[in-house]
């Protein structure tokens, strides 16, 4: 089993997920995090005092997938979340050693 | 460094309190009021105080409601508009509003004052009040006998304030900043001016308390607030076109609190704006009091019954559009209808805006992103109409004791409320359609796709809302 | 599609223009009025022209005051309940204030102000004015000389809006919408409407100012509002049961701002709420408001004091809840005592409130979840047994000049506020619990468990207040 | 558990049904007001009605008018304020507020309205007033002849309140709220009763209307309100010293809405401070309103413009900034001046104040969080010196029809009002210093360092503004 | 050492972190999460437009424990965390290489 | 690659991404989250009802660097975010298998 992680633009969350539930991924955890990288930010004033803001809104998906998916998986996302811009963001992927789901203990891919 | 502040502030502050030292104190000599009038003379002088204390009661009523219309503007319609777009937008959105109360004060101060209310032609008023001359303490019986005229002045600028403000509902989160101040300078002087003084002004065209040519009932703005603002707005939504992303994006209020704080802060404010225009602290203010809200409470039903009826559930935004619907719809009859009549319509306007909005609108497909013409638009025209329909001389004789609306024995009443609406829906759509034109000839009234993406308040304004 | 829009608009505006074609205006001709009456007969006029001038200023405030008492439900106790909750719960909370705006404004139009201040019995009115038959714009001296009767009764509308509104402190976070709905509509008839009447309306038994049986003094609604309120709260929050989780899992509150918000403008309504009760913009007026200020602020120093003994820190929602148990406290007294005894009560409610919330309660166990009786019950009792301590002549003489309150020399009428206290508890006691029997035998009163865990926002009303 | 406090109350209630029994009504005789009256007896009366006529009116504004200045208090200042510190110090700062709603009421009503409005001697009042003694519901005379001296005592406390909250600005996030309370109970006795003595109470020094030795025109607290709380604010703030990590970390505001809330709120509450302190529902009062509205309007657009032009951006908060900026400097001025000037005053102060708080502030260095100095301080300053410019007899002939400001053909009335000015800031500096070493002494002004990072909600008062 | 990820119904948080604290698993960092899989969502409806939410609020807890600790901890937050609906969440189990804690610079086990 | 993810203490955060991109390491995200350990958290009372919160704030970064740059970033973030005091947080080293550019499809070290 491996864990893919994206990060992706937030505007592009609701294409990608379709995407991924095309192609058979149904489970996922999202979180709303803020990113650094190359993608300049923006500055903004509040009564004189100027902040440069390189946090940007991000949305990030963790979802565990049996090993056999993993390509189709990264290429949904790739194909759904692509703008060609700076800040469309990174996919990574690691392996997990074990998956059980709480509701009836089932373990293993059959948890997913 | 802090040291060196301080040690300058002492030295100044021993400095000035060396001032005081002496200087001899000069009492102004009191006034001796001589009182050895005979008995015409102090029933005359009587009869004067007697005005002035009638006229202070006024005063404090229209001062009241001139401080509750302002409300409605700010925080009112700034929040229920700024709650119900995204998050990356509502600074841009309360700042549409908020900007609204400086320029438009300023505006009025200099010349829109004087178009709505100089004497002028039946359609726009002169130039006497420019800058606001003559505007002062006395009252100027052509408008309110028992108030100053600067009170009747400040009392009307707040509607000028909140009117251009309803539009921004049509074309939030995505309107460019600038161009939206040139828009409402103008709309201000080529929509509103004309169409307070057709009804209001003296010799307005529509102006029914004047004898005007098509006598159009409406009380404290149906035709001149609501109509005006829902149509322009859907004009400007049409004008610049859908979201990016609507209608297949989801784009759900973000924070319904905020719109319920201002939903009610307008509903408390409208008393001004209604019981208000009545200019006085009279009975028939409690009338028009007492009509708001009934009006509110039967519309608020009517639009959350309607979607318990149809979604098994009724919302709290629903049911605060309701309330607001009910508001516009009552707004041009408050004065002339009793508060059974003031039920209905609001009943009325709670159902019709609520089928407008949720059904009607989808289907022609156009983004009114916060309905401004769903809910002013509509809710003001069934207002006005219902006005014709429902208006009693029992509340208010202000055709000589003549019947008044259609139950009352005038059906010729709604005709001229048809004519009242059509000139308010056809100087709203010229108007706001030759504006637009000029604007984005100018400056562009739409931001460019990757700010809009990126939300009005980084990219027009610099600042977010909510930060750690 | 934008294009066809635009089109079919332009064309319409172009034909409406038409309309204004050519139409003879009659002005109405001028009412010219004769003056030629004798002293006797200009003195008779001016006495009149004097009374309207009087009622104008009188009028000016009670129509301040009645917006000032709606503005106390909403926003402000629907803010300050809605801060209090969970997240998943606060549409709902707010959706309980603001439906009560609508429901109960329609039920007193047709039927309960009738009830509540129409003839009838001691206990409860009669039916003349239903549907608001005969309440208009001249005063009704019964009950207000100097306002027009329809004036009173919108002010009376705000209190019986905010009353049961109160209610829904106890069985927050679990009641179903329905439930509450009918609960409330039978509540108004069978508890707030006679107990109004037996307080305040005309011949009720406890009508102090028109000698009723057992003078209860109660200014602005100590018995009729919080007393029935509270006790209610109680019985429904008895009745319902614990929130599940409660209390091992932490349910702090979810926004304490928004708590802030709703209770400051609690605070300013409530000046609405006491001075207003004086029905005229009188000194007594100008005593009850500051009778209000004191004793609210006395009470948050009461509160916020206690806490910063026992727990080493005040807190800020321990100021806030002090502030409005005193303003609960001060509200049956608001009319009768002077500033000092107003810092009395309030510094007892406060600290009697905050034993009561933070001790008593969490000994016996009910699950009220917002306080509604710790903070109603508890300081309108104490409020109401406290008037009859402090209630003063010089302040108000109602009682033609005898003495009033305990201290004044009249110890008898603390016996009297006793019976009054005590008639409001059983009344809401037992009107509560058949109420409550009805109602869950038709329809349940409480959502099921999962829809408690998902929260009543999704599950009763099909929205969220923050999203992304 | 339930089951039997259900009995118990079913039992208390059906025992106090049974109290109802039976007793006799003994309806009070009504007293008849005989009316045999000579013409002249009549004509006196008539004059006694008249004016309590009129004090209906002045007295329906008057309370309106101190309800609105709590509102700019609470919630208004609190949430402007609270929305500009970080999420950790929110509830800490609103509590700033609303604590002192609590206790300088309690402290007014003991000893500070004696201390200022006393007549003692040119620099602070006597004991006269002392617990409010003798402070009733007839007028006083020599502060405001149409209301009761009681109305009067409470909208100056209203003022009161807010001038100290304002200086919570300065110390935001850092100062202990033990010594917070200690500071502000001494602030008000040794800085402000002085001040509002010298200026507005019989005798003071400053007195314009009552010939005091250098009349300073203040007509609703530039010098009184403004510059005590904005010079003590820059005094605080340098004693104090920098917050942890200023100005290197980001301390942006945590939620602008807030802020916009409050500001907005601000303004509409600021018609009560200015068109109030007329003291009557006056066509001055009117004059005042519009002066306000002119003056935050214009201002407005000086700061919000100045951004523009240098940032290429308005931004909300500085658009509300510079609408709170006008209010202050056209706060001493609003009775004194014309629309077209209060226009000139509003801009002037909306520019200067934005140059003071983002460029001459950097520069200097010090950290006046909230910039309650760069606003109040600065725009007082700047309105009060104004005033001595703009105002004109024709608005106010408190000089007995003299002229009054510089352009009316008074320049000396500038020199007058420099004196003022000096005083207050002179006031301000040397008390709130021996004030703020006082407290330092006994208890510490500043919280601990791991406090200020971990936040004062938590570590002064226990409590987490937003949870789960 | 390993790190274990549970995303569980936020109504049984309190509950499983009592269960861990007492199997003696202290450290622990959480996270509120959006989750999607098989739970149904819910029908929203603002002025007439239809959303269907199925992203739902879930918690996240993410602690690193020794390899001895793994089974226990799984035992536990299944215990604590399991109502037997759908939507009870899932824990997934991964490998860790190094933990350190920054107070004192303390590497490996001895960290957690 | 490896994925380095520290939770420090919020104060600290400007502090640590400054270090770190001084090293030169540049792409991360931020998440918000509230961490229990042995840092004793704080009693709120709320109308009498007492809490103890044993849930603090922390800030969590996540970031994915080439092998030869981990123990940089460790030093560096150790270095920013020491306070001595109990509760300065933790990081944990993982394994990443794979790391994607989603702009242009880059992977492996190049794509970090
Ligand atoms: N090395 C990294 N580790 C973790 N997250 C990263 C890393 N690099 C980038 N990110 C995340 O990816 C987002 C986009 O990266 P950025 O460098 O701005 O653009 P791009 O990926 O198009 O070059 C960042 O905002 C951040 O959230
Ligand atoms: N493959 C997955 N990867 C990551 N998170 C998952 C995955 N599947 C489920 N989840 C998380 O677990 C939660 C519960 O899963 P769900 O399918 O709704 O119920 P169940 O686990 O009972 O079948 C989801 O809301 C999501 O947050
Ligand atoms: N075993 C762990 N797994 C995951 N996160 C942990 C673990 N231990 C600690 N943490 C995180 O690190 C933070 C600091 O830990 P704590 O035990 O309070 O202090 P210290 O690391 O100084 O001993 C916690 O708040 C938590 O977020």
């Amino acid at each position: 089993m491996k864990k893919i992680e994206a990060i992706i633009q937030p505007s592009r969350f609701e294409a990608v997920k379709g995407a991924l539930q095309e192609i058979g991924v149904q489970g996922m955890t999202i979180l709303e995090v803020r990113g650094h990288g190359r993608q300049k930010g923006h500055t903004e004033v509040y009564r004189g005092s100027e902040y440069t803001v390189d946090l940007l809104p991000k949305i990030k998906l963790e979802m565990v997938v049996p090993d056999r998916l993993v390509e189709a998986a990264v290429q949904a996302i790739l194909k759904a979340a692509k703008t060609g811009k700076i800040g469309d963001g990174k996919i990574f992927v690691s392996s997990i050693e074990e998956a059980i789901r709480i509701r009836n203990e089932e373990r293993g891919e059959a948890a997913l | 460094m802090r040291r060196l502040w301080m040690v300058l502030l002492l030295a100044l502050s021993l400095g000035s309190l060396g001032a005081v030292a002496a200087r001899s104190a000069v009492v102004p000599g009191l006034a001796v009021r001589s009182a050895t009038a005979s008995v015409a003379g102090q029933l005359a002088q009587l009869e004067r105080q007697v005005n002035q204390a009638r006229n202070r009661g006024d005063n404090a009523w229209m001062l009241t409601s001139a401080a509750l219309v302002l409300l409605m503007t700010g925080p009112g319609l700034a929040l229920f508009y700024g709650g119900l777009v995204r998050k990356k937008n509502v600074l841009a959105t309360l700042m549409q509003s908020f900007s609204l109360m400086a320029i438009i004060t300023v505006l009025w101060a200099l010349l829109t004052f004087s178009l709505a209310f100089g004497q002028g032609t039946a359609f726009l008023g002169g130039f006497e009040y420019l800058f606001l001359h003559g505007v002062g303490g006395a009252a100027n019986p052509a408008y309110a006998g028992s108030i100053p005229f600067e009170t009747y002045m400040v009392f009307q600028l707040m509607f000028a304030i909140i009117t251009p403000a309803l539009i921004c509902g049509a074309f939030a989160e995505r309107m460019k900043f600038s161009a939206m101040v040139v828009f409402m300078v103008l709309w201000s002087v080529v929509v509103y001016a004309p169409m307070a003084h057709m009804v209001w002004g003296e010799g307005g065209l529509l102006n029914a308390a004047q004898g005007g040519v098509f006598p159009t009932l409406d009380f404290a703005g149906g035709t001149v607030v609501h109509i005006t603002s829902g149509v322009s707005a859907l004009v400007t939504a049409l004008y610049l076109g859908r979201r990016l992303g609507y209608p297949e994006e989801p784009m759900p209020p973000h924070n319904v609190v905020l719109s319920f704080i201002g939903a009610c802060l307008l509903w408390v404010g409208w008393f001004g704006f209604n019981a208000g225009s009545a200019l006085a602290a009279s009975p028939l203010a409690t009338s028009a009091f007492v009509a708001t809200q009934f009006g509110a409470a039967a519309a608020a039903i009517g639009w959350a019954g309607a979607e318990w009826m149809r979604n098994g559930r009724p919302s709290l935004l629903g049911a605060v559009s309701g309330a607001v619907a009910g508001l516009v719809a009552i707004t041009p009859a408050s004065g002339f209808v009793g508060p059974m009549s003031a039920l209905v319509i609001g009943l009325v306007a709670g159902i019709v805006c609520y089928l407008m909005v949720t059904k009607v609108k989808a289907r022609l497909g156009y983004d009114d992103s916060l309905d401004a013409f769903g809910v002013h638009g509509v809710g003001g025209t069934v207002g006005a109409l219902l006005t014709g329909v429902f208006a009693a001389r029992a509340v208010n004789p202000i055709f000589n004791q003549q019947p008044v609306g259609l139950i009352d024995g005038h059906p010729a009443q709604v005709l001229d409320q048809m004519v009242g609406v059509a000139i308010a829906w056809a100087l709203a759509i010229v108007g706001t359609f030759i504006i637009l034109k000029i604007v984005d000839g100018i400056i562009g009234v739409r931001v460019p796709p990757e700010h809009e993406v990126q939300g009005l308040d980084i990219t027009q304004h610099g600042e977010e809302a909510y930060n750690l």
